[in-house]
């Protein structure tokens, strides 16, 4: 049994960030510009202090995602050094969508942060009929994608 | 005795219009300015409904109306508890509940407004697996559910439908005074019926204000009640108009989308058609129930059984409303008790709220779940006792006078006579023809279904006779059965006897098709109509002096008083006789060791059957409930993580081919006593249920693998077998609730 | 957006305005009223859809109607000939090839096919053809008697 | 469906003409087995459809030097039966005849298949093992790739924007070779590979030896993939069970198969060296009878 939405296998993201993690903390915490590390993402705006509206755009081969949503930061605990945050986004044209629970938590590690990305996503309605290993295959490589850039971001 | 036409090999003459593609299924219907439905499914298993938006498809060119339940009367709709609303109200409970409804001037631009739809969701906890769903905190699915029309009083959990119980003698005493107690459990899959005709229908109201009702639909009688009811209409306001079913099997009894197509044709003023896509039969169908069924046996030294405890958990979705029985329940479940004689016996079955699709009827509702299971046990046992599972069944075989678990008392038992000619047919005897080769066999019996049939026959001035029946094609044939019955009692050839099919103004009341019950019903109020018209004939020639065979000069001459000889009668069979229809099947398969992969190298079949009215049709009906048995066993399953179905065309969810049959021998006891016209028995439902355990059983056989859980994937027996020898490999595929 | 088309259809020449995205099957059905052909799976899996398309089958629920666009049609209607039924319907018919009736149409369209290309097949080149014709009813073994039966008909 | 243009040059260079006009609005559809399939599950939705249906010349199956050259509107059917294709390639006919159905085949073609990149179609795996290269034309003109660079992801090509594929062609099988193709059907006889795999062995002229051994693997990866450590260990070796066990488990090594209906990925590795054992035993006899 689980919660909600009919949910996708769990993928999870480990890396090193050369920096401590105060740093890393503050620089998470900042929607919009962690948001410019994620593929595809074209629009994000800040609806509240733990809201965010925007736009991402995702193609699977012929399919071409055009999704937007938004995303809830529902858990700061700075103590614990863990963000859980929530993303939903739809697709109008091909009616479809996607739900997603990330959390995030930092630890010490090799020469700078350990950052783990654990994410719970979902595939729904008419994207989710079209092979719904393929597009979880590609959300995988799409959050690995977004942790190099975070590295990247973060080193320069 | 003899007889004229019934018992002869003819063909499917009835089938014309079938095979020169003029025959007019629901879907085939059209009306002036009719229109096309289109229903906006949920995407998620369980939440509420926070807000619709339509105006967007509203305002799309070609659409002429969008309803959600706002629009609608707050009606639950049901076949025998009325538990499911017409459109999802504030809360959805399973991936593709219909949540809005468009009408547009094609189907593409109705399935394009649907994508124009918004609806915000608040997600709700949810619950898919049976075992589950009955535990304390497990979310609950319908707040009252007793409170609905047609709900059975028993509810242990808030998430049980239903309880169905059989009891005979005292069972714990039984397992007090066995020598030794064996208990397994399995699991069977989620299935469709996989007819390839998707729920079809088309609803116009005509200029009467009558609502004419065109619909892939085996009841009309009873759908025209339900109509009834679903759309506050007197019944003599609703004409249900028969046409030929693609494929049922069990699926073809629920409202569907008929009330939905009901209140656009009322919101547009023009007929509308809503025929369902194979993704949303897959998704929103209402197919067989997936089972946890555990079994408990009690059995002496010498091998008979003294005691059997059963208890199967159906999970049967978000909603009761598509099971028919009264009991809200699967009666298959009383096959917990096999082709046994059971002395102490109790089964206990608990049809359980989801949120998974809604589970309907299927081919012997029950049945193949049950028999899997006890069938595969049987063999289990055997194993263990060092019996060979042929002689551990004949010991314990039903015999005359013996109870079946709903208490009633069989005569005419011939259990073992069919057990004995599958074994001898299928060599069950004989050493195998090479390693990894193995031989199962399996047993079942099924009732000879009852119900209510209205029949009309009338002399026609040429000298032919009509037959008037409100019974649907469903394809078995039934009605060159009933012709062949009437041309039987009449002596007259079968082409001078004629169907006529009558929509639900010319009669009151028909059970429709299902259950096994149409050869019987049907055929026993033909029978007896034809009767009553010989005699009248028989009078009239005596009057006119004219021999009984000058059926054109009788009838117009009472066409000449203005008369019409014309007879009817109503055959209304209430409950199960004492005659049921065994079933023997014996598997041959080979197992490919390096990859698991099954063969049915051969299969074998044997009935106990009654009088056979037309051996084509009978044989065609062996035929394919034993495909689709092979299908349940090797291939088919709609795969669900978390209620989303996965397999949802054809090409994932996948149905045997004509490349994937075995050869196959079927063996025919016949001239039983059966209740049906001419001593005519059943067969609809007798070669579906044994199918899998013939095969389960072979496989272990074969291999010694037991696979406990449906279907058997080459994979399953693939890592099985390496489980034999190696403790650590990965785990067979997850299994599905 | 709409074209149009001309399509010659058991013999007889249409011209017909049609939408772009109209399959072939909608446009038989309904643009021309000939419901022989029907739609199960519609993704060209069950085969119920069958027609002939310059004397070879495709599934034309996955075909547009503008892809025949100047080509000939054959289906389950143009079978018989003035009234008299083609081998192949009449051996349905004896043999109890169908029962539902449903994947018959394309049963019989595949079967005519077939003789027409191997007049005498054995059956296995009978199951590998039909292969692609679905049938929940018969569980096959009368359909392969059917096509056996309509073989020696056609040579008789 | 969503309503769309319709375009069906009848030439290649309008065809690419109309491709640059509508830009990334535009899909290029030939049988459109797969892509009308996408289009009806509104996960597809052009602005503009461009047929190649009517291009001319795209259709041929010709023998040049040393290789076979298959048009892109070739049929998967015309593929099959054809004379040519069956005397010099047998691999090949026997591969596009295990493709779906029969009607599927006389919808599907070479080209609209590579371009469709599907990992689970059959097609690719015999032609990656064969070595064949992949003929494209765009804007910039015409330009050639072996297929193993050309498939790059679920779904993805090489092909640029405005690029369609011309032909395909296959080079012949050098002397002393035999080649088999594999696919593995657990459930029906109709269903998508569970695992597909082509194998070519080339023997040394002493006929025990390999000298030369290809193998391709179907189903098991983001596309179509090579077994080159496993063709590393064949190459000179005596065909043994213990040769065969080691090429299995090499393959084992490179695959990376999804989880899905026809099998987990775990039972799809095993399964990968179980297959192809079976095709190089059976390409191995065929290459003793080659000689």
């Amino acid at each position: 049994m689980g919660g909600g939405a009919a949910r996708a296998l769990t993928f999870t993201q480990e890396c090193v960030i050369p920096v401590e993690r105060e740093r890393l903390w503050d620089f998470l915490m900042e929607l919009p510009r962690v948001a410019r590390c994620v593929p595809g993402v074209e629009t994000i705006e800040v609806v509240d202090a733990s809201a965010y509206r925007g736009s991402l755009k995702f193609q699977v081969g012929p399919i071409r995602l055009a999704l937007q949503g938004t995303v809830t930061v529902e858990e700061r605990d700075r103590n614990a050094w863990r963000a859980r945050m929530r993303a939903e986004a739809n697709d109008r044209r091909l009616g479809g969508g996607i739900r997603a629970r990330m959390s995030l938590t930092l630890a010490p590690g090799e020469g700078g942060t350990r950052l783990q990305i654990e994410t719970d996503l979902a595939v729904l309605g008419k994207i989710g009929e079209f092979g719904q290993p393929v597009i979880k295959k590609k959300a995988d490589t799409l959050l690995a994608e977004f942790a190099r850039n975070l590295q990247s971001a973060l080193a320069a | 005795m003899a007889h004229r036409i019934v018992g002869k090999p003819i063909g499917r003459l009835d089938g014309i219009e079938k095979v020169s593609g003029e025959a007019r299924y629901s879907g085939d219907v059209t009306l002036p300015g009719l229109v096309w439905g289109k229903a906006l499914r949920s995407p998620l298993p369980h939440a509420r409904i926070l807000r619709i938006d339509t105006s967007k498809a509203k305002a799309f060119a070609g659409v002429l109306a969008v309803l959600t339940a706002r629009d609608l009367p707050n009606i639950l709709v049901g076949r025998r508890m009325f538990d499911m609303p017409l459109l999802a109200r504030e809360r959805v409970r399973f991936i593709g509940e219909r949540v809005a409804v468009v009408a547009a001037l094609d189907p593409d631009i109705a399935e394009e407004a649907l994508a124009l739809i918004d609806v915000e969701y608040e997600d709700l906890p949810a619950v898919f697996d049976p075992v589950e769903a009955i535990k304390d905190g497990a979310p609950i699915l319908h707040e009252n559910p007793g409170a609905y029309d047609g709900a059975p009083p028993e509810r242990p959990h808030p998430n049980v439908q239903s309880v169905l119980r059989f009891k005979l003698g005292d069972v714990e005493a039984g397992f007090r005074a066995a020598d030794r107690v064996f208990e397994h459990t399995f699991r069977t899959q989620l299935d469709h019926q996989g007819y390839l005709e998707p729920h079809a229908g088309v609803v116009g109201i005509d200029e009467d204000g009558r609502v004419q009702v065109w619909a892939s639909n085996k009841m009309p009688f009873r759908l025209k009640e339900l109509l009834s009811q679903a759309l506050q209409l007197p019944p003599a306001q609703i004409r249900v108009n028969l046409t030929p079913i693609g494929g049922d099997f069990g699926g073809k009894g629920s409202v569907m989308d008929l009330p939905l197509a009901y209140h656009l044709a009322r919101a547009t003023g023009r007929p509308v058609k809503m025929v369902m896509r194979y993704t949303e039969e897959l998704m929103a169908g209402n197919p067989r129930h997936p089972a946890v069924i555990t079994l408990r046996t009690g059995v002496s030294k010498d091998g008979r059984i003294v005691a059997r405890r059963v208890k199967a958990l159906f999970n049967s979705g978000a909603y009761a409303a598509f099971k028919p029985a009264p009991s809200v329940n699967l009666g298959g479940a009383g096959m917990g008790a096999g082709v046994y004689r059971i002395p102490q016996l109790l089964i206990e079955s608990f049809c359980v709220y989801s949120n998974n699709i809604p589970c309907g009827h299927a081919r012997s509702p029950g049945e193949p779940q049950m028999v899997f299971a006890g069938e595969s046990h049987m063999d289990m046992i055997a194993r263990e006792l060092s019996l060979d599972p042929a002689e551990f069944r004949r010991r314990n075989l039903l015999r005359d006078g013996d109870l079946l678990a709903n208490g009633h008392h069989l005569e005419h038992v011939r259990a073992s006579e069919t057990l004995e000619a599958a074994l001898k047919a299928s060599h069950w005897s004989e050493p195998k023809p090479g390693p990894w080769i193995g031989r199962g066999a399996a047993m079942t019996h099924r009732h000879i279904g009852v119900g209510f049939t209205n029949a009309r026959v009338r002399l026609e001035s040429d000298g032919t006779v009509t037959l008037l029946i409100a019974l649907p094609d469903t394809g078995t044939g039934a009605h060159l059965v009933l012709r062949q019955v009437v041309a039987e009692v009449l002596g007259l050839p079968l082409d001078e006897v004629e169907i006529e099919i009558a929509t639900t103004d010319d009669f009151t009341t028909d059970s429709g098709v299902g259950g096994s019950r149409v050869t019987h019903t049907g055929g026993r109020a033909a029978y007896h109509a034809a009767e009553k018209l010989k005699e009248q004939i028989q009078a009239e020639a005596a009057k006119l002096g004219e021999p009984a065979s000058a059926l054109s000069a009788i009838a117009q001459a009472a066409a000449r008083e203005g008369r019409t000889l014309e007879a009817s009668h109503f055959y209304d069979a209430k409950a199960h006789g004492a005659v049921t229809s065994f079933t023997a099947q014996v598997a041959e398969v080979a197992v490919d060791p390096a990859t698991g992969q099954v063969t049915v190298r051969h299969f074998t079949t044997a009935h106990d059957v009654g009088t056979i009215i037309n051996p084509i049709g009978h044989q065609g009906q062996i035929e394919g409930g034993l495909i689709q048995g092979l299908g349940f066993a090797l291939m088919e399953e709609l795969k669900t993580e978390d209620g989303q179905i996965s397999t949802l065309s054809l090409g994932d969810f996948k149905l045997p081919t004509i490349q994937d049959i075995p050869p196959l021998t079927t063996v025919l006891l016949e001239d039983a006593v059966g209740p049906g016209p001419f001593n005519a028995k059943a067969i609809g439902e007798g070669s579906i249920s044994a199918v899998a355990p013939a095969i389960a059983n072979a496989v272990a056989d074969a291999c010694g693998v037991r696979i406990l859980d449906l279907p058997i994937t080459a994979e399953k027996v693939y890592f099985a077998l390496r489980a034999k020898v190696e403790p650590l490999v990965p785990p067979v595929q997850e299994r599905q609730s | 957006m709409t074209r149009v088309i001309r399509l010659i259809v058991n013999g007889t020449s249409h011209e017909m305005e049609t939408p772009t995205y109209r399959t072939l099957l909608d446009c038989l059905r309904y643009d021309l009223g000939l419901i022989g052909s029907k739609e199960g799976c519609g993704v060209g899996v069950c085969g119920a859809c069958t027609v002939l398309l310059d004397g070879k089958m495709i599934s034309s629920c996955i075909a547009l109607a503008v892809f025949a666009d100047g080509h000939a049609v054959t289906t389950i209607e143009g079978l018989a000939e003035d009234e008299r039924l083609h081998p192949v319907q009449q051996a349905f018919m004896d043999a109890g090839g169908f029962q539902c009736g449903i994947c018959t149409p394309g049963q019989v369209v595949s079967a005519k096919a077939l003789l027409d290309a191997i007049p005498d097949p054995s059956d296995a080149q009978i199951r590998e053809w039909m292969v692609g014709n679905l049938c929940r009813c018969t569980g096959y073994y009368k359909i392969v008697e059917s096509i056996r039966a309509a073989a020696e008909r056609s040579r008789a | 469906m969503n309503a769309f243009e319709y375009r069906a040059p009848r030439g290649l260079d309008e065809a690419l003409a109309v491709l640059r006009e509508h830009g990334d609005d535009a899909r290029v559809v030939a049988g459109g087995t797969a892509l009308v399939t996408m289009m009806r599950q509104h996960l597809v939705r052009p602005g503009c459809l461009v047929s190649l249906r009517d291009v001319q010349g795209l259709d041929r199956i010709e023998a040049t030097n040393g290789a076979l050259r298959l048009g892109a509107l070739v049929t998967h059917r015309e593929a099959e039966v054809s004379p040519l294709v069956r005397e010099r390639l047998p691999v090949l006919a026997e591969t596009f005849r295990r493709v779906a159905t029969v009607r599927i085949r006389h919808m599907a073609t070479i080209g609209g298949a590579l371009a469709h990149a599907d990992p689970n179609q059959d097609p690719p795996v015999t032609l990656l093992a064969l070595g064949a290269r992949v003929e494209i034309r765009g804007a910039r003109g015409h330009r050639e790739l072996p297929l193993g660079e050309f498939f790059r992801d679920y779904y993805e090509t090489a092909l640029e924007p405005g690029e369609l594929v011309t032909a395909v062609t296959v080079p012949l099988l050098p002397v002393a070779s035999g080649a088999t193709f594999l696919k593995f059907l657990p459930r029906t006889a109709d269903d998508y590979a569970t695992v597909a795999v082509a194998a070519i062995v080339t023997l040394e002229p002493d006929g025990e030896r390999c000298r030369e051994a290809r193998i391709a693997l179907g189903s098991v990866g983001v596309t179509p993939l090579r077994g080159m450590a496993a063709e590393a260990i064949l190459s000179g070796q005596r065909l043994s069970e213990s040769l065969l066990q080691a090429a299995g488990e090499a393959v084992k090594g490179v695959v990376d198969p999804l989880s899905d209906h026809r099998g987990s990925a775990a039972y799809k590795r095993e399964m990968t060296g179980v297959m192809i054992g079976r095709a190089l035993t059976q390409a191995w006899e065929a290459a003793r009878r080659a000689r």
